[in-house]
């Protein structure tokens, strides 16, 4: 799943200050899943929005509207109505969304939310990041944790010197993630694949080879 | 078996005894109450108590009555009983004696009235012992007093302070 | 075919007293469809608890967890209440009693009388009611909530009756009335009048009676109420300052054998006095400092013992083991003084305290020892009754049952417990009475047609003095939508029922706001009353005018009108949002499960069985019988062996029960009424489908590595001593010395709580010991002895004949080791100070009690199931429904629930029946529609209400398109909202309290007013 | 001038505060009129769109009314109606409404004083930080009466 | 501590604690120990040779009978039953100290207590001061005739002994006939306005019992018995204890 949070609402004022309608557009999918962008933050940040602007004397017109999905065009035709009658578009969808609106929409379109990692939820309202997107995993010979996403250092044979107690040295609350391929491996009986060297890592899999695409010829029109 | 006590407050209730206050009226000697464990506790309980306090009451003045606490039933032993005085262990005795030495201290009374031999020997000797100002008088001393017919012979245990208080015959001093 | 002829006699169940334990033996027999007559003394139901202020162990606050049961409509007419009753003489005998009641006037009628309040105003001299420290309560009602809702009037204190009479607005006051007499027939009786408190006033060394400072437990417990004397804050009665330092004195008036105490344990009142400095800390100032002086502290319920460590570590409560000598306070002094000392050495030390509490027992009340007595039953020398030493309800005479303090001394959910295992066997007694079936309005078209609005301003003149009932009409109708408003004055009056019931189909209204008094009094009623006119029971909303305008503004006119009309005006912004609903009806099956074939298990298929419901008794072993097949005899001297025996026999013989031993439980499903569980008898798959369900599946005796045991042949438990007493005699004449240990396995981090039944078990070996062998020498060693009830009398006992109880402490316990033919066990005396070494023959380890965590692990995630942390299984509410679990129609006895002796299990198994029968007893299941739903197009399955929902009920469910979302089930959802509330796709919605409903509402009350 | 008389909307729970206000009543217990109560089931049940909705609308101050801690009727509500409070307490902030404005109690049934005197308090607290500020000129909500 | 260690082995003695739970009424409730300190907390004797009642009884329970007949703590408590008073097993403590009293050898009891009650056995007075029937009777008839003589208003005030019939049988302590006889005075001027009938016994009318304190139980109830008997031979009705 895809994490987000909300920009300030400083910043989302200062990209409407030309406007005064607005339509305030959601996304049901991971967005609501992580509580950043779903109908019911969409209705707060409506009513922030709003009373904010009136602070400074202003009355701002919110549409709010929440797709099923933000990032495939046919939603996105949807709303083509409520863009035709508001002058600028607040996205609170990932980045994919914002961009999906953007390139139908010659109407400003701008991002309520900070678009964070693609990561799992531990428990109620609390998310980590779980997964790079390097485009070549190697979670088969980790025990199921990334080396990538969850190592502050990248680093793919074993902890770096700074590891200690199982914590990371960058962020004393995140546990070291060698530490943890380490402990699965012993209950997995594993530990022979640590001693596997692993290769430098081809970045080129990963977005170091410039943008991806992935076309899926039996599907693809 | 009775205690006398029942009686000193029966015959005062029926005026046999015309005792008065009236001479602590302006003198407000104060006074405290070492009920006898023997017959108060083990005997005869509250209402005893009760009617000793009546005599006393109406002998030396309510107002003049400074309790000490606990009291009645549940009063502190001072330390004189069960033939303490006579065992020898004057030290221990002693020590079990502060702490009513310490309750009377602490009520300000000028005298503490004792019912019993025992205990009026051992609350003079913890006054005397642990430098108390307080004096130990019987009962029957203060209602003759009230009475106005204490001779100046019968005051031993009178302290300085009522040496001259309505004697009774004072040419008969010897 | 007894059993028929048994039911078949007709007639009700008398509930004597209308306490906590009165009200549960009622109301159980009334859900199972018996007729009760519920008699109290007292002018409103609630007993003792209401004057509580917050209950062990949740420190829950009693006004509104007693509320609902004193409110509930849910006596569907079997439930025949009266105050002011007792109960003059009784005939007859079991099946056939007839009893003389009389009612005392209240001189009001509680029909009319709306509780305004105005003749406490004017007579508040005729207001008599006083609840402990001072004379009045905020008003004359024992609690603010009081059931029945009026007030009383104690007319000898009356100078101006005429005057009295006139000043009631309604006219309900009835200087005239005289007490009322009747007859009444009945097949049995549950007697629930509860206890009396000590009374220590002539105790003079505590100083009760000279020092305002020094209290009961109970009125400490008033003055730190919210409706007590001081309105809820803590402050001295000397000085009405708050105190530094407050003093408990435990055993004032139990444990004693002079001045008036009783012999028994209180039981109740060590919890008592830890739940009262817990609050004391928790809610007033963790400041003050708290100290317990106890004897043995007596924490022997379900977790209590971490209740007791919680109050220790987590609060700070000090506990001094030790009785104190005296409480004084030497004349000039402020404060009062505590001379005690400790166990550690001679000496003495004096303590000053602000207040001291006397935790003091309870004592037989006198009025009830008289009527135990014209009913001949048996009774102690200290007044309470005699009861079956496997029937702690059943008194001496058949038919008539005991429950609650009444029986003895116990704290709140063993009074419930007790009451409905009454209930169940005073309820065996009488027949069924049909119930006039229930009829389900349906939700029709017209009522979700669009909105035609009726209000109906309800309040009377005299409660709205400060309002203009005629301008609140004008401005109601002038509310979009509105399509009539009235008011009708004499809202108690039937006829002007019919009026508004007319206007109502007049217009066509299928929305109404009631303008009256507070929605938690007039919802139901005018649910009840408009339904025949086709409303909708959820388009109704209710404009508390009353005690949030015209009461809470009576001195400002103006604001309180405009305020009454902008409360009408939401309420009608409300009730257009609103959505008609339908009640949900679920069809029941009246079969029982019972799991578990021990002593309690069978009990409660008996009593179900016996009450004419099919039970099926799953066993998981080859026999039926249970852990108590390892026991002879009972404390009290009842024979085990003979009463399993007999179980076995009547359950394996019933016609109503099937019996499954060899039989684990493997899949479950279904709702409440409609339950199919699968079995797996002796291998093979058999599925049965049941209404209720009674866990009774026992624990594990515990076999904890400590003491040599296992390892030295003079080392047992006290159920294998118990064995050998009674098999080897000739060896236990041989003994010596013997030594039992207590706290073995128990009350440590392994296994934190008390296992309850060790002390009794052991003083129970030791004079079986002393019987057979008078001359051994028995030494328990205990850490706080535990014989609550009147198990104290056999501790007793069991001292007199010269065993010596030694305390020991976690941090010294004793030592056994093995010395040749003997073990030798070496322990402190603390008293003497000394070491002491024995020479066991025998040494005997009470180590009570473990769950049978493994196989309730299982059975709960079978049955979706809470257990506590220590592996039993969780009920309801720890106070208020010992035997009832979270998942409707799931009940709870014996040792699954928490250790306990047989003769409590087999109250629990009779209870859990009873309440199993009030579920048992229905054809349908009534369901109110307050419940959330989901809106599957907007779901985006994120599992938010799945983690927030306290109850566990949503869950992700793939429907016909495959497509997984939220289903919140309606019959399990308890209507919370909070699902709703943290919804990031606004996919749920709770009926009655939807968004549009409360957002309505929020845009009316922010609206100006247009007055 | 008038003296302002804030508008204060109370989100009461059923069991505890909604009682509590009603024992308020019928004790006579007065407290301030722009005190106005929405009765919740629970206040598990107070969104926080409830929360932003009641400024919106123009309420100077808003009062999540809940149980004592323990003693919620469906475990926890309470407790997670208080951390929504915190987190519209930011979101206010972020706006520029004083975070003040909002306020969690706790109370039991009983506490008919407490209510009473907790309105009057926070009736106080606001009128000393006067209107709220997102009161706009298009809003009609002004004076209660 | 280990030469302080209680041994506990083989079968069970009979102990002085049982010996004295048979003497006393339901044996004194002296098992029913609860060990809560409600004793020891009130007893003014707590801590001296480091004791308590609590600790008294309990050693007795544990059979310790060589320290406990030992102790000259039973010499310090006075019998004041502070300790029964509030016992919830209303314990007779006290009992328990007497009978230990009585435990030690005659000759190694408190010398001053012993030649009291020894005294007292010498003479039919039972005065602890050996004050003998004549030399009481002297020193009253003297007192009494000084007293009409110096203050006229009590010319017929009496101090009768052995007046048969009297109403009331009076004690007196030793001590004022002995050392002080002044101090009996008051209370007979109180008697004779009161117009009391009284009298002293020629026997038995000392009012200490220094035997009792002594344990000494033969000759306590001798002591006692002299002075009932003297009451009920002078016909007397209500024995008065003046203190």
């Amino acid at each position: 799943m895809i994490t987000a949070e909300r920009k300030p609402l400083e910043e989302l004022l200062g990209y409407i200050a030309p406007y005064s309608r607005i339509l305030l557009l959601g996304c049901n999918e991971c967005v609501t899943v992580c509580a950043a962008g779903g109908r019911k933050e969409v209705g707060l940040l409506a009513s922030a929005l709003k009373m904010a602007a009136r602070k400074s004397g202003k009355e701002l017109q919110i549409v709010e509207h929440t797709l099923e999905r933000q990032c495939d065009p046919e939603y996105v035709e949807e709303v083509a109505s409520m863009v035709a009658q508001a002058d600028a578009v607040v996205s609170m969808a990932c980045g994919c969304g914002v961009q999906q609106m953007a390139m139908r929409y010659a109407k400003p379109v701008f991002p309520a939310l900070n678009t964070k990692f693609m990561g799992g939820s531990e428990r109620q309202g609390v998310w980590d990041e779980r997964c790079a997107g390097c485009g070549n995993c190697l979670l088969g010979v980790t025990g199921g944790i990334c080396p990538i996403a969850r190592c502050a250092k990248r680093l793919m044979n074993g902890p770096c010197g700074g590891s200690a107690n199982g914590v990371c040295e960058i962020t004393p609350d995140v546990p070291c993630a060698w530490h943890l391929i380490w402990e699965r491996l012993e209950e997995l009986g594993q530990t022979e694949d640590y001693l596997e060297i692993i290769p430098a890592k081809d970045w080129k899999t990963a977005q170091g080879g410039g943008p991806r695409k992935i076309i899926r010829e039996d599907l693809a029109e | 078996m009775k205690s006398i006590y029942e009686y000193y407050a029966k015959w005062i209730r029926e005026g046999k005894l015309k005792v008065s206050s009236d001479w602590n009226k302006e003198r407000k000697v104060k006074f405290t109450i070492q009920d006898p464990c023997q017959i108060v506790r083990k005997t005869f309980g509250d209402p005893i108590a009760d009617d000793l306090r009546y005599v006393i009451g109406k002998v030396v003045g309510e107002e003049n009555i400074i309790e000490m606490t606990p009291n009645k039933s549940n009063n502190y032993c001072c330390g004189g009983g069960g033939g303490f005085l006579q065992s020898g262990f004057t030290e221990a005795r002693r020590a079990y004696g502060k702490v009513k030495f310490d309750q009377i201290m602490e009520t300000g009374a000028d005298y503490c009235i004792t019912g019993c031999h025992n205990c009026h020997a051992q609350v003079h000797d913890i006054g005397h012992h642990f430098g108390g100002h307080y004096s130990t008088v019987h009962i029957w001393t203060l209602i003759c007093l009230s009475l106005g017919v204490l001779g100046p012979n019968e005051r031993a245990y009178l302290g300085d302070d009522l040496k001259d208080v309505n004697v009774f015959h004072p040419e008969s001093e010897h | 075919m007894q059993k028929k002829t048994k039911l078949q006699s007709n007639g009700s169940v008398l509930v004597v007293g209308g306490g906590l334990g009165g009200i549960r033996a009622a109301l159980d027999l009334a859900e199972a469809r018996k007729d009760v007559i519920l008699v109290d003394k007292a002018p409103c139901i609630g007993g003792l608890m209401t004057q509580l202020d917050r209950t062990f162990p949740t420190n829950n606050c009693d006004l509104c967890t007693v509320a609902p049961f004193t409110a509930k409509d849910s006596r569907g007419g079997h439930l025949d209440m009266r105050g002011l009753t007792t109960v003059t003489a009784v005939k007859g005998k079991e099946g056939n009693f007839t009893v003389s009641l009389m009612t005392a006037p209240r001189f009001v009628n509680v029909e009319k009388c709306t509780a305004c309040g105005e003749c406490q105003r004017k007579y508040p001299e005729c207001v008599s009611f006083a609840p402990g420290l001072d004379p009045r309560a905020p008003t004359c009602m024992r609690y603010p909530k009081a059931t029945p809702y009026a007030y009383v009037i104690d007319m000898a204190k009356c100078a101006d009756k005429e005057g009295l009479k006139q000043c009631c607005p309604v006219g309900a006051i009835e200087t005239d009335a005289l007490p009322k007499v009747e007859e009444a027939q009945c097949g049995s009786i549950i007697l629930a009048a509860g206890a009396a408190l000590f009374d220590p006033s002539h105790l003079d060394y505590f100083g009760y009676a000279a020092q305002p400072d020094v209290v009961t437990s109970l009125e400490y417990e008033r003055i730190l109420s919210a409706s007590g004397p001081t309105g809820g804050k803590l402050l001295r009665p000397s000085n009405g300052q708050p105190p530094k330092k407050v003093a408990w004195i435990q055993c004032v008036g139990s444990r004693g054998l002079q001045k008036g105490a009783g012999a028994y344990c209180s039981s109740a009142c060590c919890m008592f006095a830890l739940k009262e400095a817990m609050v004391t800390r928790e809610r007033f100032d963790s400041e003050i400092e708290t100290t317990i002086f106890y004897m043995d502290m007596r924490a022997f319920g379900k977790d209590y013992e971490k209740y007791l460590n919680r109050a220790k570590e987590q609060y700070g409560v000090r506990l001094v083991h030790s009785r104190p000598h005296d409480v004084l306070r030497p004349v000039g002094m402020d404060k009062l003084q505590i001379l005690y000392t400790v166990d550690e050495a001679p000496k003495h030390i004096t303590e000053e305290f602000d207040m001291v509490v006397l935790s003091t027992g309870f004592k037989m009340n006198e009025d009830v020892k008289k009527l135990a007595e014209d009913l001949a039953v048996e009774l102690y020398a200290d007044g309470f009754p005699k009861t079956d030493c496997f029937n702690a309800v059943a008194t001496s005479v058949p038919g008539v049952y005991v429950c609650g303090t009444l029986q003895g001394g116990k704290d709140i959910p063993e009074t419930m417990t007790q009451a409905s295992a009454a209930s169940c066997l005073a309820g065996a007694k009488v027949a069924v009475t049909p119930r006039p079936k229930a009829e389900l309005p349906a939700v029709t078209p017209e009522c979700a047609g669009s909105p035609r609005v009726g209000v109906l301003v309800t309040l009377c003149d005299h409660e709205s003095t400060a309002l203009d009932t005629t301008a609140l009409v004008e401005y109601a109708k002038s509310i979009p939508h509105v399509v009539c408003a009235a008011a009708f004055e004499a809202a108690c009056d039937p006829s002007s029922f019919d009026a508004v019931k007319a206007a109502i189909l007049a217009n066509g209204v299928n929305r109404v706001v009631v303008a009256g008094s507070s929605p938690r009094y007039e919802l139901e009623k005018y649910q009840a009353m408009l339904a025949p006119v086709g409303i909708n029971k959820y388009l109704i909303e209710v404009a508390n005018i009353r005690e949030q305008a015209a009461w809470v503004h009576a001195g400002e006119p103006a604001a309180a009108n405009a305020k009454a009309k902008q409360l009408v005006a939401m309420a009608v912004a409300g009730v257009m949002a609103a959505k008609p609903l339908a009640d949900h009806v679920v069809p029941a099956n009246k079969n029982a499960l019972v799991v578990g074939g021990g002593v309690t298990g069978m009990t409660a298929a008996l009593e179900l069985a016996g009450q004419g419901a099919k039970v099926c008794l799953v066993e998981k072993t080859a026999e039926l019988g249970g852990v108590a097949r390892n026991l002879v005899k009972t404390i009290e001297g009842g024979d085990v062996q003979a009463l399993i025996a007999d179980l076995v026999e009547k359950t394996t013989s019933h016609p109503n029960i099937k019996v499954f031993t060899a039989t684990e439980i493997v899949d479950h499903s279904g709702q409440v009424g409609l339950f199919r569980t699968g079995l797996s008898v002796n291998g093979a798959y058999k599925e049965i489908e049941h209404g209720a369900t009674i866990l009774a599946t026992g624990a594990t005796p515990n076999q904890p590595q400590a003491f040599l045991l296992g390892e030295n042949s003079r080392v047992c438990t006290q159920l294998d001593l118990q064995k050998v007493v009674n098999e080897q005699p000739k060896e236990v004449k041989k003994w010596k010395n013997v030594v039992m240990i207590q706290c073995v396995g128990s009350r440590d981090a392994d296994n934190p709580n008390c296992s309850r039944l060790c002390c009794q078990s052991s003083i129970k070996n030791a004079l079986a010991i002393l019987k057979e062998n008078p001359n051994a020498r028995i030494f328990v060693l205990y850490r706080d002895l535990r014989t609550y009830g009147r198990f104290e009398e056999y501790y007793q006992k069991a001292r007199e004949l010269g065993v010596i109880f030694v305390r020991y402490s976690v941090d010294n316990p004793p030592k056994v080791e093995a010395a040749g033919h003997y073990a030798n066990v070496t322990f402190t005396d603390v008293i003497m100070g000394r070491q002491v070494v024995v020479s066991a023959d025998c040494v005997g380890l009470s180590t009570g009690f473990v769950a049978s965590r493994k196989s309730n692990e299982a059975l709960a995630k079978v049955f979706g199931l809470p257990l506590t942390d220590d592996g039993y299984f969780a009920e309801m509410h720890v106070k208020l429904r010992p035997v009832d679990m979270d998942k409707a129609g799931f009940f709870v006895a014996g040792c699954a629930h928490s250790p306990k002796v047989i003769a409590e299990n087999l109250t629990q198994a009779r209870a859990a029946a009873s309440r199993a029968m009030t579920v048992l007893a229905n054809d349908t299941l009534v369901q109110e529609a307050k419940f959330a739903h989901v809106d599957r197009a907007r779901c985006a399955a994120c599992l938010v209400c799945v983690r927030a929902c306290p109850f566990d009920v949503p869950q992700i469910t793939v429907d016909d398109k495959g497509l997984g979302r939220s289903y919140i089930d309606p019959v399990k959802c308890h209507g919370c909202g909070t699902c709703a509330a943290e919804c990031p796709a606004k996919a749920i919605q709770l009926n009655q309290f939807e968004d549009v409903q409360i957002l309505s509402s929020l845009d009316q009350l922010l609206a100006k007013v247009n007055a | 001038m008038e003296q302002f008389e804030p508008v204060i909307v109370a989100f009461c729970c059923h069991y505890c505060a909604y009682t509590a206000a009603d024992t308020a009543g019928s004790q006579r217990l007065s407290y301030p009129v722009g005190v106005k109560i929405v009765r919740v089931p629970c206040t598990g049940k107070v969104d926080a769109k409830h929360l932003l909705t009641a400024f919106e609308k123009g309420a100077d101050g808003v009062l999540v009314a809940g149980c004592l801690v323990g003693d919620c009727h469906f475990k926890d509500g309470n407790v997670k109606a208080a951390r929504r409070v915190e987190f519209t307490k930011k979101y206010l902030e972020e706006i520029g409404i004083e975070a003040e404005r909002l306020e969690m109690v706790r109370m039991s049934a009983g506490m008919g004083r407490e209510f009473a005197e907790t309105a009057t308090a926070i009736t106080e607290k606001i009128r000393a930080l006067g209107p709220s500020p997102v009161k706009g000129k298009n809003c009609c909500c002004g004076k209660a009466a | 501590m280990t030469a302080n260690i209680v041994s506990i082995t083989g079968g069970k003695q009979s102990a002085f604690i049982d010996k004295v739970k048979e003497i006393l009424p339901q044996g004194g409730n002296l098992n029913l120990c609860l060990t809560c300190g409600a004793c020891a907390s009130g007893c003014p004797a707590t801590g001296l040779a480091d004791m308590d009642p609590r600790k008294f009884l309990r050693m007795c329970a544990m059979g310790m009978d060589e320290e406990v007949t030992t102790t000259p703590w039973v010499w310090m408590c006075t019998m004041c039953m502070r300790c029964i008073y509030v016992c919830p097993m209303e314990i007779n403590i006290p009992q328990l100290v007497f009978n230990a009293r009585a435990a030690w050898p005659r000759e190694n009891r408190p010398k001053g207590i012993r030649d009291s009650c020894d005294m007292a056995m010498r003479t039919e007075t039972n005065s602890a001061m050996g004050t003998a029937p004549d030399d009481f009777k002297f020193v009253v008839e003297d007192v009494l005739a000084e007293y009409q003589e110096a203050q006229p208003e009590f010319a017929d005030m009496q101090a009768p002994i052995d007046k048969e019939g009297a109403y009331f049988f009076l004690n007196q302590n030793s001590r004022e006939p002995n050392t002080e006889p002044d101090e009996l005075v008051p209370l007979w001027k109180i008697l004779h306005l009161a117009g009391a009938d009284w009298t002293y016994g020629s026997k038995g009318w000392a009012a200490e019992n220094y035997c009792l304190f002594l344990a000494d139980n033969k000759c306590w109830e001798h002591v006692t018995r002299v002075s009932a008997k003297q009451a009920d031979d002078l016909g007397c009705k209500v024995f008065l204890n003046t203190e």
